[in-house]
């Protein structure tokens, strides 16, 4: 494991503590590094908190800030925060108009933000993200993952919320942006949690791990590496297909890293996407090309698609400042 | 049985000292099929445990559980926290502070019911269900056959091996999740042995 | 090798046409790929281009939009581009007052702007940049390498271009900010040059090369993997050393990936590196992190440090709108 | 001699094919000093050229020597494509149409000073100009030596081995530069080799 840390216990508060400061205009952190929080709240607004495992940044902590989340609760490395985090990070952000849990399906995440909303005090309402086509739900019980699409969702839940949407309407709007959206992800490497100290999984030379999800947990199959044109074809196909007859018209689309492919790759395999999607008859005409939902150093990147409407869009549109996304501001 | 601090302290500091020595088995067995940090989450809850340890030996059995539960909650994350978190909890909460065997008996099936609703799952899906259901089973039948109990709970972590992951992240894999041991079911497996043979040597 | 790509041949072009597509609205591509430029250009402006070999991204065509560089020429992947490329840009944003050529200082692309430069038609200058401290220039005669600090003497240039200052101003305000500024990176894995096939350089599980550059060339030498703590304290020590007297006051810190490291990783670097500055007296006031003048998927980072004045803060500070840096507009 | 476009565009055909066969090699040589890329340059500038091989047979050996050089500026990038770019240019700059020995060596000579001037280098910093260097010396003691020339090229590339770079990516590494072929003094071997048993197999 070759990794630029000090010990794999201080991690994660070392590099809380570059983030914060080097965001400090912004973002503060809470007490025992359990949550960054917006530096100035608004008062009377839906208090939007995420969280979820570290090893995904600039999810969600760089997703804090005007126009998206006034706070989010990082875990372990690819492990759920507990419960006294979402509590500590609601207490400091709740402004009385309740708040809202924006949480990625995952067992762990879900268990642990149900028990914080249930020790909470204040009204607490929970958006579930499951963006992930690459799990064929009906097989199992567990359901979809939530994946990049929740970059989607935090941004359009952050600008309503700056509106002043009450807490109801925030949920009605995260779960229709959440139904909207279609992710899908393949891997050509692995990555190394670093408390584990080995590569989560082994792929071969000539490998690649079709639909994996965003904590190197193996996909739908292993198969052999292929061209981009075929990776991207198998994507958007299985989106397209996901979405059935409303797959047309405009869409979002991100094309996201999982830490170790460089840009070029990205743009390339953006390219390859969005003429296909257009063959399809969906038009990009939103669209983000990087690394925000990553699997620490993973080779390999996602595909995600939002069907807009009007309403989707102007909230996508409108100012956000983040340490990660910033326009309009 | 377990009535005096220094009791509870042995137990305690075994069962934690047990899972922290396995943390890097259950690490590579969630690695294989899920997302490789179950011993590192263990670990960290069993330290959490241990640091607090006096003060979790003070408490009454029932008061010590419910603590080790919370801290269980509040340091282990992932899907592991809420559940074992859950599992303790609820047996502090249905103990009462001298419990005869049949209060164990009880107190197990509360948890054992308690960890299901918080998981919303059930024995056969792959889980460490799979172990805390013939446990529980084998309590029934006899409380006080501790010998046997750990044969089965050993064997109940065998046999997810072949099983079909349902739930967790192990699920994701469909297919591919047989052939390799559930992590949380062998975690499960670890603690109940250290319980019952610490019990055992202790004569109790 | 393991890459997102259809063929080495093509990977340029079809990358770019995604990178230009995911940005029309601020960009277009020239003819035959030979640069990306900024889509509505400023008359009587002076034009600022820049480019070396592509695998730097978002380096430099990223930084292509308002308030920064005019145009960019990718090369193929670290290797310079041509004249032809030069030439062809400048004649598309050059509006009469000029054109300054911003160059990395790596004899390739010294050479071919310079060949550029003698056959343009309007009058150019150029500023090299040289920030790299790794490279030890007494020794030797080719000088110091531009890196990352690349990347604030494009944006400050940007600014003040866009204010207004002529063609002399310009270079000699380039040539101040690049004085003002050094690097030093490290690296903890290879990249792979996508039409070589095999990684550029080998590295031991334990190892690390220091001051190494942004090409995958070997560095100042080879030495055992330690902590990012004593990393950091080499970069400062060299970087400190090297400004001398001068180093005190307020800077600005790129703490920048090479590619393959994840941010978490980044921002820990940026925690340790900002202390260690602290502590010789030199503040933060200014800076960013995360992944901008990259080696492909290289793992690693390096350390900026540009001691700042009012007008270099200023012109910082001032509004950016390029694929990578946007603020204030 | 080279007075028929079917004698030039063997001679192009023969160097340009010769470069695409090394490009791996060269690539290798650069991998272990430089950013690993020479190869690949080469080779690119070699197909332009190739691509255009009947329009620069066509030519003039001055213009087509131009031409090439041009081609190769325009082409191949990093610090090969201007060196060896200014190379050809002046070469066809230099030569009159129907060169005498004598006209050739001045040639060279002048091209190997355009080389110099581009590069602000000289021989003995382990760079192409190690090879160019001899090469032009022993066309100076004898313009008609080809044998002799193929071997001091050989033997100057060779001889970069144990220099230590000043100049191009390869100073950057200082001491570790010694111990491997300068890339571009190989480049400029083969070509040179090329050229000289291509001229000698047609008897010229
Ligand atoms: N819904 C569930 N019900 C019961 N047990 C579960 C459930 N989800 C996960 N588990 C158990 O948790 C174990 C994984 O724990 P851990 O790796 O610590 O958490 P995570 O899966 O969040 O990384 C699994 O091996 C399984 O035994
Ligand atoms: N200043 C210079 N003068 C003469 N030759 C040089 C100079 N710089 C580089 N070279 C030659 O160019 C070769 C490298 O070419 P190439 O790898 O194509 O370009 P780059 O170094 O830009 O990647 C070196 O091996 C050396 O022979
Ligand atoms: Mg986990
Ligand atoms: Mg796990
Ligand atoms: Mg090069
Ligand atoms: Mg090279």
């Amino acid at each position: 494991m070759k990794k630029l840390i000090n010990a794999t216990e201080t991690i994660l508060t070392e590099s809380l503590d570059g983030f914060v400061s080097a965001h400090r205009d912004i973002l503060v952190v809470g007490d025992e590094h359990k949550f960054v929080r917006r530096a100035s709240l608004k008062p009377g607004k839906v208090a939007l908190i995420s969280g979820g495992g570290s090893g995904h940044e600039p999810l969600h902590g760089g997703f804090v800030g005007l126009g998206m989340l006034d706070a989010a609760c990082p875990g372990q490395v690819f492990t759920s925060p507990t419960p006294d985090q979402m509590l500590a990070a609601a207490e400091a952000v709740d402004s009385g108009a309740g708040t809202l849990f924006i949480v990625k399906n995952y067992e762990g995440d879900v268990m642990n933000f149900e028990m914080a909303a249930e020790m909470a005090t204040g009204e607490v309402m929970t958006v579930l993200t499951d963006d992930d086509v690459a799990v064929e739900t009906s097989t199992f019980s567990t359901g979809r993952r939530g994946v990049a699409g929740t970059l989607f969702v935090e941004k359009v839940l952050g600008a309503a919320a700056e509106e002043g949407l009450d807490l109801a309407a925030l949920k009605a709007l995260g779960d229709r942006a959440n139904a909207a959206t279609r992710s899908m992800g393949v891997a050509l490497t692995s990555c190394t949690v670093p408390a584990a100290g080995t590569p989560t999984f082994e792929l071969g030379e000539g490998e690649m791990e079709m639909g994996v999800g965003i904590h190197g947990e193996p996909g739908r199959r292993r198969v052999p590496l292929t061209s981009a044109s075929e990776i991207a074809e198998e994507m958007v196909t299985a989106i397209a297909d996901d979405f059935g007859d409303k797959a047309r018209g405009e869409a979002f689309v991100l094309l996201n890293g999982f830490g170790g492919t460089p840009l070029m790759e990205l743009y390339l395999m953006f390219n390859a996407a969005q003429q296909l999607l257009g063959r399809r008859g969906i038009t990009v005409s939103r669209c983000l090309v990087g690394n925000y939902v990553t699997s620490l150093e993973m080779a390999g990147c996602s595909l995600t698609v939002t069907l807009l409407d009007d309403e989707l869009t102007r909230l996508w549109d409108a100012p956000v400042h983040t340490p990660a996304l910033r326009w309009g501001v | 049985m377990l009535d005096d601090a220094a009791s509870r302290r042995d137990l305690i500091k075994a069962v934690a000292q047990e899972v922290i020595d396995h943390a890097e088995e259950l690490t590579a067995l969630d690695q294989a099929i899920g997302d490789g940090d179950h011993g590192v989450n263990m670990k960290r809850g069993a330290e959490a445990v241990l640091a607090d340890i006096d003060n979790l030996a003070e408490k009454t059995l029932p008061e010590g559980l419910k603590a080790i539960g919370m801290a269980l909650v509040m340091k282990v994350g992932g899907a592991s926290g809420p559940l074992y978190g859950t599992f303790f909890m609820t047996l502090g909460k249905s103990l009462p502070e001298e419990p005869a065997p049949a209060d164990t008996v009880a107190a197990f099936e509360a948890a054992f019911q308690a960890v299901m609703a918080r998981g919303k799952s059930h024995p056969g899906q792959k889980t460490m269900l799979d172990v805390l259901a013939p446990a529980l089973e084998c309590l029934q039948a006899d409380p006080s056959a501790s010998a046997a109990l750990c044969t089965k709970v050993a064997e109940a972590a065998e046999a997810t091996i072949p099983m079909l992951a349902e739930k967790g992240r192990a699920s994701f894999l469909g297919e591919r999740s047989i052939g390799h041991m559930d992590p949380g079911a062998r975690s499960s497996a670890l603690i109940i042995t250290t319980v019952c043979k610490t019990l055992g040597a202790a004569g109790k």
